[in-house]
């Protein structure tokens, strides 16, 4: 596929990361655009990579398991396949209703 | 098939309004159920909750339990509405409301929507204190990842 | 422990007033669940269903069912409507109304009431029919004594 | 016990009996007061002496599993002794709700 071609060549992607509630409050911000290595293949790729961030991030996903994240709108486990997703979220678990 | 009402706005709701939206005229409704959940304050220490929610997502995730519930049980009204910014105790925050012919399957659909809302819709509740100090954000209970459980099985 | 709120009536009854009737003021209900029974007319040949009740005994039976539920689950309001005569397609028949801290309760004291209500609340439907003919005696349903059996095992 | 020696002199008690539904319809009245003789024990029997009756109580009763009744106002069974019912119920299975 020309896309994977395209993608293998920059080494990159840019992708627009949103956080919520504490996970919010420890990264220090509610979204930023980042342009993460096209080998991160799942979302658990992404984690480790965004921990080796800094000490917020760090703080955000000390405890992996508790973190939810969804991609395009749509949870995603930890070992779901990132794909094309434009738009990643990661929150602590549900309190609403 | 029906196609759910799903709302996500920060002002209040009402449930008389939401039944009366239902298809009038239609003599094949034999049982409305509805559920209102509301913000409790049972220590007193309370002066509001904030409720923090993904917009995009939460119209998305809460459109797709409704779905699912339309698939499972013959409905003829689904309406799913949550609030989100700040609300007092006393204050109305979520409302399910399922029509069908018979009772078990309204029942049944609300008591499922609700389970899924709790465990899938992206919002968080965190607590403002009387005294003005903020609180923490409320953790999520086991509970009700063992309610939406329930569902897993055929029915 | 509340007083059940139970009421037999000719005339129409409004949720929403119920619901306003609950007590204010309390914060700590975060529950309420509300089942409305409709007079439904399938096939376009019903004018109306008639209900016949057994005076004095369908409060003491509704009263009888609603102190069980009270017994069983921590609940802030129970209200129990039920309409007896001339019913048309769309009309209510039937409101059950339970307020709890938690959603579980709730949901379980209001099908529970209407479980009960069906099988032993003392009324009856007869139908009339569009083309001026009286109907049949509506039968009761298997499925009804089967529901209200869920209840005798402990909760 | 005074009580039931007054009975057993009379041989006979007033008691109401009310009827629903096709019931009512059946037996032809909706409610009648009957003196019923004090060797009744149970609903059932009185359902049987009041088979005796004639036809319209013959044909409400033709299903005697299907009839359900009630002593002042409380669900009782076949089996339930009729005690010192003042008013006694019967009526069809119910559907309300």
């Amino acid at each position: 596929m020309s896309n994977a071609i395209a993608k293998a060549a920059t080494g990159a992607r840019p992708v627009r990361i949103v956080y919520f509630a504490w996970v919010r409050e420890r990264v220090g911000l509610p979204e930023e655009t980042l342009d993460i290595p096209t080998d991160l293949a799942t979302v658990a790729d992404l984690v480790r990579w965004l921990k080796a961030r800094g000490e917020g991030y760090e703080a955000a996903f000390s405890d992996e398991a508790i973190v939810r994240a969804a991609l395009d709108h749509v949870h995603a486990k930890p070992q779901a396949r990132l794909g094309d997703a434009r738009e990643i979220a990661f929150f602590p678990p549900m309190t609403g209703g | 098939m029906i196609s759910p009402l799903v709302r996500i706005q920060r002002g209040d709701f009402s449930l008389q309004d939401e039944i009366d939206a239902l298809p009038a005229g239609r003599a094949d409704i034999g049982a409305v159920v509805s559920f209102i959940g509301l913000c409790r304050d049972e220590a007193g220490t309370l002066a509001a909750l904030e409720l923090e929610h993904y917009p995009g997502m939460a119209e998305a995730e809460i459109a797709r339990v409704a779905a699912e519930a339309v698939e499972r049980w013959p409905l003829m009204g689904l309406v799913a509405i949550h609030r989100y910014g700040l609300v007092r105790p006393g204050d109305q925050i979520v409302l399910v409301l399922a029509a069908s012919a018979h009772r078990r399957a309204a029942f049944e659909a609300a008591d499922f929507m609700m389970d899924y809302l709790k465990t899938r819709a992206p919002f968080w509740k965190r607590e403002h204190r009387a005294d003005g100090t903020l609180g923490g954000w409320v953790e999520a209970k086991a509970d009700d990842d063992d309610a939406a459980k329930r569902w897993d099985l055929a029915p």
